[in-house]
Order: structure tokens, then C-alpha cells, then sequence
């Protein structure tokens, strides 16, 4: 059985039933359970669920501290720079403790952000920081684009023995999708065919997701059949999936709301220029946000953000490299 | 800014008018998510109720004194000299704007009027002022730096760290902690000990062996006086005094937050919209700082009501000035975004 | 460990026999830089003069209460019951080591004898020691959790943000600010600005209205009286407290820092090698807590020499025993590194 | 005129002959300057040598304050991770205040700080965080790998007007090298061909320069002849440089000291797979250190790190790869 739902919505469907199945699962932060009118708070209780002031190095080191006696928090930070104040905790503990202490020790935190909320929020709140986390051993991330995935994932997130950080991108709050109701599990490191092709593979992480399947939809008007692969967790990242399609494909294409050096594209391309090269039939292309801050006024923000043209136009020319080729 | 010990009538007209331009700036602020749907984007967050806590603490300052608050930073620059104009146009994210349209509301910066910038992200700035007052110190400037910031801020380690630092190596640094009663939505008896114990904020002066005061930021000639000491004190090589002017904010914490295409619109304050307390909310716009302030005044015979009808005229056309101007800026091209990556 | 209230003969005799063990653990460590070349690795740090801090603090610690100091962590496991022989042989980086070699001298963690790990960036294990009590809190286990950290740790924003938030949450925390008077190289009272205004770094916990008491570290007892207040404190549910508790390094923050291949060393304390001051080393080196205590309890007869002779060789035996077995131990084999990445 | 100097001297010298240029150039961090009897200390006064307590994040955030009313301020910081309290400091505010102020300020800081002390430091210690800063905009970083360097970069640094992070490798502090007297500066941007070679190229960077260098010798030895490129600064990355040597080689192999996931590497590769894909005779090669943090004990973290046998292996294989497909 599935219903239509939010994608924020479903966010937070995975953490009712997750709380309701383990009474180890709490849930505190900034600006949530004020008052005792708080819908969480009258459910599960002040001991569960908790108010935290603006202290994120604190709160993430109390999540971990939590995690390595027996809780399994999960720590609301609201937008994913918040978490750079307190990014020791992030990459330099919580993914240490098990392999430092020789697999005593576990920390099953989840650390949940948006992020990528280029809606005019300017050079501070804007940016996909998921390149600085998807490459730390010990250290899970997760990046939902469907409301489907965002329950999954969560749920898997919260059920992992690893500390997670679930970053979902502000822009798809209020997408809607089907959503599979009770229990539902997406597994960590699986990627996902959001739209099967034959031309070209297009990677695609969080927001982009859809402006590349709305991208492929215009391209499959011109003939042209793309494979839009989405990740979904950045880390374990599922490499074998993108090879495979790629392999298939003979082309690829990332799109990255990040700026090139900070995407996960470049990490992906890297991957696939080592496993993928005898399947590669043009050069891969990579379409991110330009190289700057992200700027206040609309006109430059878009102009910044990757997009279904650019998208398009880079499908095209990497189909025209191997006309050239041919 | 001249520094002026003494209240003559023209300090205290000088601070009335510019408690009103704030608050006429503000309300245009706020009224544009209505008039003018889409010319705000992102979060833009509101002065009022700090009218009397801002201008108070800076009738203490001196011509090349440095004054660095939080995003909530629109009332500064106002009274620092920057052209409403410029602050709007930025705010509507124009061309003309005083950050070209770069920062937007919670990234104001205007050097050339002793305004270094502001920083988006709690607490931080507090170290960028502390660092402002290292120049200042190493330069030998004589220039005191008034550092702003929230109560939720006082929760970021980043503001012991800084206070901590300000204090061994004496810095000229005014530390003046906005407690307007909520961190966003959350009110900050919820969430700071030392309010829990029933103890001011300032309280956490002592952390530091520094001087710490509490003061009615709802009186500007109140905060003057605790200013204009710890002012003396940086001056004086002595180092930082940490500021609790209490007063409240007096709109909602911005605007609501949504996701394109929805609207961004101002909501009602978290007293009435989170806590259902009419009551409290009722209680402190009944001492609105503006309205106290020229009650005072013209009660003293400061000003006469003419007088004040003056003063708000005059902010009255300056801000619609300053919208006009800013409706008629152009947005930026585009690809002007590829500017200013590197200096 | 029992909860023993009155100091009969035996929990005295038990003291000074925890406070001999750590110290004979340490000054093991310390020669096997000559005796054992190679054998370690990395960045050791010693507690030796903290022996009476430790153990007169654990002294009040229940069964299943937790204990969380920082990467200077030794001294803590060996009271609480874990062999020397897996601490020795961690500290050297074999197979049989607590860690099985995977975390060092700095990241000790033994979760079966309440020790649920250390971090080596300063500061960040006092949030983990709060989330530890928030565990006990909510899982109502009665438990206490014994956070340590130094005074140059007192300087790092989460030392601020983690007694906050323990005071808001009344979490059951004992916090003790270990201050043996050095961060690394640097006197307290050069980074420190209460200790620059003459206070006490306990006054720190004014800023969260909680109590702050400064003791002396070097006496067993003393510390116990402050710790049993805390932890009862902690233990009705009143929440946190802030210990400073004051002594002396006496060994030099830790070997010297050097790059493969020249050998790793210990060198002299930094109040001599940095300061040239010989004198203040010679006052706290005669006021060493486990020469102090030992005087004390053979004044007092609760020890005859020969009964004091006795610990000490028992405790030589045990660590010499613990050198062996660590040196017996073979390194783990090298691709035993890609375990332990993910649970 | 040079003479021969160790890598840590080098900075130094760097420092002090641009403290002594500009007056504006003030230096401070922890453990420094304790006694009047400190040389820094003496030479330039209390004014502009400080000792700082364990407070990254005001640290950090002062010299941005500083840095945007005046001031030139060089951090020292020790360890790379201990940037990482203060990570908003270093990414989300530096990089951001002359694009949010449409350039009217600037930000000229140096966050000096070593990494990668890959000797028992385990797992908090010993990391190699570059690729959290390669992909900021506005932000630039630096890694030198000789002493000659070491000089021209940190004043290339101190005379920047943008932020960058200086990050020196801990395992080359004694190393030693010919270094240019007096003023000497090597521009932010530009890569250097440590070794010629037109069979493949080896992109390495930091430490692992040095065991590139030596694999390269030692191939030379079978005949192999292979060009090693030290892109000195990872921010801005002249990936122009890189794909020249990859075009004339047809081959790319990268070290990296950091796990595959979190190396320069991965990104480089992204470039070269867009850039230099019709360049390229084999696959490109990765070779990192292993997914995991690092251990204490000596066989195991040998086990991780890239070193010369691992490098000559994954350049025969490229070579390999050229005899099947030829
Ligand atoms: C480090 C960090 N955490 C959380 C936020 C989200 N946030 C934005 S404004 C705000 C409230 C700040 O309250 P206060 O410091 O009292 O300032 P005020 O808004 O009342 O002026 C919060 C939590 C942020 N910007 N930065
Ligand atoms: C965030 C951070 N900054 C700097 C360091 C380097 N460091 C290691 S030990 C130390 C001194 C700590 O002093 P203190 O807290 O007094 O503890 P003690 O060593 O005296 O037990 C420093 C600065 C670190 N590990 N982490
Ligand atoms: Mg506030
Ligand atoms: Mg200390």
C-alpha cells in the first residue's frame, strides 16, 4: 500500500514509526517542542524529544556521546552548513570511534540537514556541502530525491549502526510522490535507475534528479534515450550501478548542484575514468553549478545553477563527440 | 558622528530621528512582502523593537569606530550614513544595491561607512569584530569596534572563545548581547542556563573576569550610559565589557520560509503564533521604544509634537525614497554572478 | 566500586594502592621511550600528578557510573579495572592491545569497564561525556558520568556549549577541569583571562548559575568531598557541576614530536625546557600527591611502611608483568587495518 | 642564490622575510611566543607575534576580522583537523564576505597548518582534508612538496588577497633543498613538472610527490619513463598543465595520500575524464590510500598508504592495458 505524500512529510512519517518501533530513538534540536502543544513532544515524551539551543558542536558531540552508551539520536540541524561549526564531530569523531576503539564502540547517530536552498538565501545558506562528508570511511550519506527514497533512506539511516548524515535538499520539500505506507526500507549504498535509457547515463544527486529526468523526457522527444542514475547515498557509493549503466550507455553526463571541485560528479567521474574507461565512448561531461558563491539576486542564481538546458546541451555534445569519432 | 557627552536637545532629536528611520526602513521592509510580492527573496529579518539598543549604543561612537552585528542588520548602516536607498536596493536584490545585489538582506557591508560586513551563520561575526578590534589595536587606531549579537548567539562556543580572547589581549571591543527575548522561535528562557537559574545574561561576563551589565535596552539614554563606559573602558586599553540590553523584537523572526513558487510573506510574532501569549506580546509593544522615546521627549519639551511629526515626515519620504529607488534599479545580469569570486 | 562514604582503612589503603598503579603505569611508559625504542608511536601523554585528582574523584563513582576524559586517558582505566596488560600492549600498538592496535596511547576505550572512548581533539569528548549522562537520563539508569578534561580545553567552544546544555537538560555530569597548569607548552595563566584577573577557572560556571568549586587536586581527599557533592547533585536530578580540580603536571606534555626516522623521546618539563623556571618545578615536584598521600597514611598508621612497600611492589610487578606481555605480543598483521570501518 | 634548507625553515624564512616587507603581516596560534625570549617574539614584538589559547574558531574568525579591516594575519594552526571546529570559519565565512559585499572587502588570511603525519598519529591526527577546501570558491589552497616551494608559496600566500589555507605535509618538515634567497615567490595556480617523462603521468600531490619521484626513477630503471606533475596549489587546480602532460603521455596514474572517496585525486581524474578523455591510452589510475581511517600500529598503517610499490604497480598496469589494446 502506498499514498501520496510530501517529500517532507515522508521525512518525517520515518522517524514516527522508527520512534515508535525503538524507544532508543530520540530526536531534539534547534527551534522544535516549544511548547507542550508540540505533536512529537505529545507523543513520545520531553525525555525523547527535546528543544536544543544554537550550540551544533554540543548537540552533534551530546548525539555521538548518546549513541556510543546506547541511544540512537537523531539530531535535527536543520540546514547543512549549521553542521560546519561543529564538522570535527562530523568527520573526526563520530566516524572514528568504532575503528579507534578496534569495533567496541558504535555510533548510531543520524545527523539530518537540508540543504542547497538556492532560493535566494545567498552565499551562506545555499550550498551542497556532501562532497566534504561523501569521502570520510566510517561515515554514511545520505541524499533522498524522492519522497519514496526520503522514508527509506530515513528509516535505514536510523536503523544503521553507523553514524549517518541524511542531507535532503530544501528545494523538494514539497514534492509530492508515492509513498509505500508501514515499514520501508531503502538499503544504504543502492543506487537507483529513476529512468531506464540506452544513450547516455546521466548522474544525478538530490534536487538535480529531476531536472535530469525532466531533461531526459525532452531528449527522448529528440530521439535520444537517457539513463538517469541516482545515487541516492553518496556514501557507501554504489560505483558498480553507474558502471554498469555506463557500460551500457556508452556516455556519460553528471549534473551537480555543487560547484565542479566540490561535486560529487568529479568524484564519480574519477570513479568511472578508472572503472568505466573501455566503456566510454566520448569524454564524460560534467554540468555543476558555476565556480562562485551563490549570489542573492535571482537573475545570477539561476544563472549559476545547472538546469535542464544545460543538462540537454550537454547530452548533445557528448552525442555529437561520437558522430565525430564514428 | 561626533562624539557628544552631554544630551543637548540636538543629540537627543539626533537619536529620536534616527530610532524613527529605522522603524519607518523596517515597516517598508515588511510591507514589500505585500506590495511588492517577490521583491524580497530568501530571509529577511527586522530591527524593531532594537531602535532604542542600537542607537543608544552608537551615539557613544566615534567617527571611525567599526560596528559589526549579526544578519539582523539593516538599523546600523541606517544610522552609520549608508543611503537607504543603497540598503533597499540590496534588500530587493538590484544592481544599485549596496552589495550589487550579492548579499542581500542578512549580508549587508559598507566599509566606507565603518560597516566590515555580517555573517549569516550564529555567532560567527562575533569573532570577526574581535578581529576588527585586533587591527584596530595593532594599528594603533584608537578605533573601538561595537560587536552585536543575539541571545541564541550567547549558546555559539565561538562567543567564549572570542570574549575569552578579546579579554587576554585587551582588545577595544564593545560586546552588546541583543537579548530580544527569541532565538527565532524559541524563547530564550528555554534554552540559556543562566536564565533558567533566573540570572541576567550578562551573568556570563564572569566567565571572563570582564565587566557584565544588564540594561533596559528600551531606553537609549539607559544604554548610552552602560556604552559609553564600556567604550571608555576599550579605549582605555583595558579590554572588552559584554552588554545584555534587554528589549524585544517586535515582528515575527522573518519571513515565513517556503519553497518556491510559494509566496514569502511575514507571519504574526512566535509569542501569539507559537506560544499563543497575546499577553506578552501586548505587554512589551506597550513599551515600544519609539513611542517611549518620543513620549519622553516631547513630555521634556524636547520636541514638540510638530517637531516629531517633522522627523517621521521627513524618514516617512526618505523610505519611499528608497523603495522607489530600489523598484527602479535594474536586477543584475546574470552572468555579472561570475564577479567577486576571488579578490 | 563500591560507594563507600566513610574513609576506613581499606578505601584509603585502596586509594593510594590506584594512585601507585597509575603512577608505576606511567613512569613505565615514560622509560619504555628508552627501554623499547620504537615501541611507541605517535603522541603519548602521561598523568603523572594526577593521580590524586583521578582517583580521589573516582572514589565517589558507583558500579556502573561512566568515565570520560580526554586523549591524556591512561590513568582513568586502570582504576576502573582494566588489565594493564591491554592497556600496555594498545599503547604499543599490538594484537593484544585494548584496541587491538588500532587507536594508541590517545584513543583508550574499554566500554566493558565503563570507558566508552576518548578523542584527541581538544575539548570534543566533553560533548560525547554529556550525551553519555544523556543516555543515563533518559534511559533512567541512575548512572553518573565522570567528564575530565584540562584547562586548555576550558578555552574550546564546547566546554561552553556542553555545560549549557547539560544545565538545560539537568544531565547528571560531573564535570572536572583538570587544571595541571599547562596546555601543551603554554602556562594557564598566559590563555586563561580569569586566571589572568586572579580568579579561579571554577568561576567559569557562572555562566551557566552552576556551582563551581576549586579544590586541591593533589589531595585524594579533598577531591572526593567536592566530586560525592557533584555526583549527589547529579544524582537527584539537579544536574551538572564544574570541579576545578588544580595540580601539576609533572611529566612534559608528552614525547617529542618528531618525524620518522628520529627516535621518539621524552623531554624535560616545559616549566624548565620553555621557561627556565627550575624553581617552579621543584615547588609542585615536592608537592607530588602520591609521596604526599603515602606520608600521610603512614603518619596517620592507617599504612606501616612495610604495608606501603608491599603496594608499591605489587604495583612495579604488575606493570613490569604488563610491559612483558605487551612486548610478547605480536603486531597486528597489516591488512587486520580494513576491519572495524563500519559496524 | 640558493642554499639548502629544510622544508619547515623554508616556511619560516618565507614568513619572516614578508613580516619583515610588511608591517601589516601579524602571525599568532597556539603553543608560540610563550617567553619574551621566543626570536619571533623578539624580532617583531608583542603587537604582532601572539599566543592564542585553544580557541580555533575565534582564532580563525579573528584573523578574518582582521583580515577585512586591514591586517594580514597568518594563523597558525598546527594540524589541518584542528581546523575543523572551526569550519564555517574557514569555508563558509572567509570565501564569502568579497562576494556577498560585491567586493568591496577582502580577505587576506593564511591558515597555516600541516597534515598528514602519518607516524602513530592514528586516526584524529593524521588525515589529509584538502579536499573539504579544493572546491570552495573564493578560497584558495595550497600544498607544498619542496622546500623551494614551501617559500614561494607562503609568500605568494602572506601577498594574496584572497583566504588560503597553506597546508603542509608533517612527514616533509626535515626535508631538505635547494631554496632562492631573498624574495621569492611561486605564483597560486600554476603546477610543476617535477620530473619529464612521455610515457605516463603521475599526478601526486604533497608527500606523496617525493614517493612519485622516487617510483619514477625506479621505472626509468625498466625503461618506463614517467612524468610527474605536483599541482602545488589545489585551488585554483591548473588542470591546463595536467591534461598538456596526459596529452603527451596518454597516460594518468594519481597518488594521493587521502582515501579514494576524499582525494584530490578523485576530482583531478573527473577533470582529466571531461578534458583530456581523447587523450587518454588506458584507464586513469587511482592510487590512494585505502578506504579507512588511519590505524595506530605501524604494519597497518603502512597497509593504507600509497607508496612506491603501489605506484609502480599501477603504472604497469596502465601500461598493460596499452599492450592488450594496441
Ligand atoms: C550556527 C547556526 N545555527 C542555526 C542557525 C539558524 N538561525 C538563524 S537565525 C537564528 C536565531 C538567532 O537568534 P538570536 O541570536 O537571538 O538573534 P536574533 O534573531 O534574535 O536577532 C537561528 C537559530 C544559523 N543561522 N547558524
Ligand atoms: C582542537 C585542538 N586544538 C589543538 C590541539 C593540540 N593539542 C593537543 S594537546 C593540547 C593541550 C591540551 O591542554 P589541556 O586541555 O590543558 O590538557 P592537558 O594536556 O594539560 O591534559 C593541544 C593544544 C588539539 N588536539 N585539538
Ligand atoms: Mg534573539
Ligand atoms: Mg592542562
Amino acid at each position: 500500500m502506498a499514498r501520496e505524500m510530501m517529500y517532507g512529510d515522508a521525512i518525517a512519517a520515518a522517524i514516527i514509526e522508527e520512534m515508535q518501533r525503538d524507544p532508543n530513538v530520540v530526536l531534539y534540536g534547534q527551534n522544535m517542542a516549544m511548547t507542550e502543544r508540540d505533536p512529537m513532544l505529545k507523543k513520545f515524551g520531553k525525555d525523547r524529544v527535546r528543544l536544543a539551543p544554537i550550540s551544533e558542536t554540543a548537540e552533534i558531540g551530546i548525539g555521538i556521546g548518546a549513541a556510543m552508551t546506547g541511544l540512537r539520536p537523531i539530531v535535527e540541524l536543520w540546514m547543512s552548513e549549521f553542521l560546519l561549526v561543529a564538522f570535527d564531530q562530523v568527520i573526526n569523531e563520530a566516524p572514528k570511534f568504532h575503528y579507534m576503539s578496534g569495533g567496541q564502540v558504535k555510533v548510531p547517530v543520524v545527523l539530518k540537514a537540508g540543504f542547497g536552498f538556492c532560493a535566494g538565501w545567498a552565499g551562506q545558506h545555499s550550498n551542497c556541502i556532501y562532497h566534504t562528508m561523501m569521502g570520510i570511511p566510517g561515515l554514511k550519506v545520505v541524499v533522498p530525491s524522492t519522497p519514496a527514497d526520503a522514508k527509506g533512506l530515513m528509516t535505514a539511516a536510523i536503523r544503521d549502526d553507523n553514524p549517518v548524515v541524511y542531507l535532503h535538499p530544501y528545494m523538494l520539500t514539497l514534492d509530492k510522490g508515492e509513498v509505500p505506507e508501514g515499514e520501508y526500507v531503502v538499503p544504504l549504498g543502492v543506487a537507483d535507475i529513476k529512468r531506464a535509457g540506452t544513450d547516455v547515463t546521466l548522474v544525478a544527486v538530490g534536487w538535480m534528479v529531476k531536472k535530469a529526468v525532466a531533461a531526459a523526457e525532452r531528449l527522448a522527444e529528440e530521439g535520444i534515450s537517457a539513463e538517469v542514475v541516482d545515487p541516492r547515498t553518496l556514501a557507501p557509493l554504489d560505483v558498480k550501478t553507474i558502471v554498469e549503466s555506463v557500460k551500457k550507455t556508452g556516455r556519460l553526463v553528471l549534473v551537480d548542484q555543487a560547484p565542479r571541485h566540490s561535486s560529487a560528479a568529479a568524484v564519480i567521474a574519477g570513479e568511472v575514468a578508472e572503472h568505466g574507461f573501455e566503456y566510454l565512448r566520448a569524454p564524460v561531461k560534467m554540468v555543476t553549478a558555476l565556480d562562485t558563491s551563490v549570489p542573492y539576486s535571482e537573475p545570477m542564481e539561476n544563472y549559476i545553477l545547472p538546469n535542464e538546458n544545460k543538462i540537454i546541451q550537454a547530452v548533445k555534445s557528448v552525442m555529437a563527440h561520437e558522430a565525430v569519432a564514428a | 558622528m561626533k562624539k557628544k557627552k552631554e544630551f543637548g536637545k540636538d543629540r537627543l532629536v539626533w537619536m529620536y530621528t534616527q530610532m524613527v528611520r529605522i522603524r519607518e526602513f523596517e515597516e517598508a521592509v515588511k510591507r514589500a512582502f505585500i506590495e511588492h510580492p517577490g521583491a524580497i527573496r530568501g530571509h529577511a529579518h527586522l530591527g524593531d523593537g532594537a531602535e532604542a539598543s542600537i542607537v543608544g549604543t552608537l551615539s557613544t561612537r566615534r567617527d571611525t569606530d567599526l560596528v559589526m552585528p549579526s544578519y539582523r542588520c539593516h538599523g546600523y548602516p541606517i544610522v552609520l550614513g549608508t543611503p537607504l536607498r543603497k540598503i533597499m536596493a540590496e534588500i530587493f536584490g538590484r544592481k544599485d544595491g549596496l552589495c550589487k545585489g550579492f548579499g542581500g538582506s542578512m549580508h549587508l557591508a559598507d566599509p566606507a561607512h565603518h560597516f566590515p560586513g555580517t555573517s549569516g551563520i550564529i555567532g560567527q561575526s562575533i569573532a570577526h569584530a574581535t578581529g576588527a578590534a585586533l587591527t584596530a589595536q595593532v594599528k594603533k587606531t584608537g578605533q573601538v569596534v561595537f560587536c552585536f549579537f543575539g541571545d541564541g548567539a550567547a549558546k555559539q562556543g565561538v562567543f567564549f572563545e572570542s570574549l575569552n580572547m578579546a579579554a587576554v589581549w585587551k582588545l577595544p571591543v564593545v560586546y552588546v548581547l541583543e537579548n530580544n527575548q527569541y532565538q527565532a522561535y524559541t524563547h530564550f528562557s528555554l534554552e540559556d542556563a543562566n536564565a533558567i537559574a533566573g540570572d541576567p545574561l550578562s551573568k556570563k561576563a564572569e566567565a571572563f573576569s570582564i565587566p557584565g551589565t544588564t540594561v533596559d535596552g528600551t531606553d537609549p539614554l539607559a544604554v548610552y550610559k552602560v556604552a559609553e563606559k564600556a567604550a571608555e573602558r576599550a579605549r582605555a586599553g583595558k579590554g572588552p565589557s559584554l552588554i545584555e540590553s534587554k528589549f524585544y523584537r517586535l515582528s515575527a523572526h522573518g519571513n515565513v520560509i517556503t519553497v518556491p513558487p510559494l509566496p514569502t510573506q511575514f507571519p504574526e510574532h512566535e509569542a501569539v503564533a507559537v506560544y499563543g501569549n497575546k499577553a506578552e506580546f501586548a505587554k512589551w509593544k506597550s513599551k515600544d521604544p519609539v513611542v517611549k522615546f518620543r513620549a519622553r521627549l516631547t513630555k521634556d519639551r524636547v520636541l514638540i509634537e510638530a517637531g516629531a511629526k517633522r522627523i517621521e515626515d521627513a524618514a516617512r519620504a526618505e523610505v519611499k525614497d528608497a523603495v522607489k529607488f530600489a523598484l527602479a534599479s535594474p536586477l543584475p545580469a546574470p552572468e555579472e554572478a561570475l564577479h567577486y569570486v576571488y579578490a
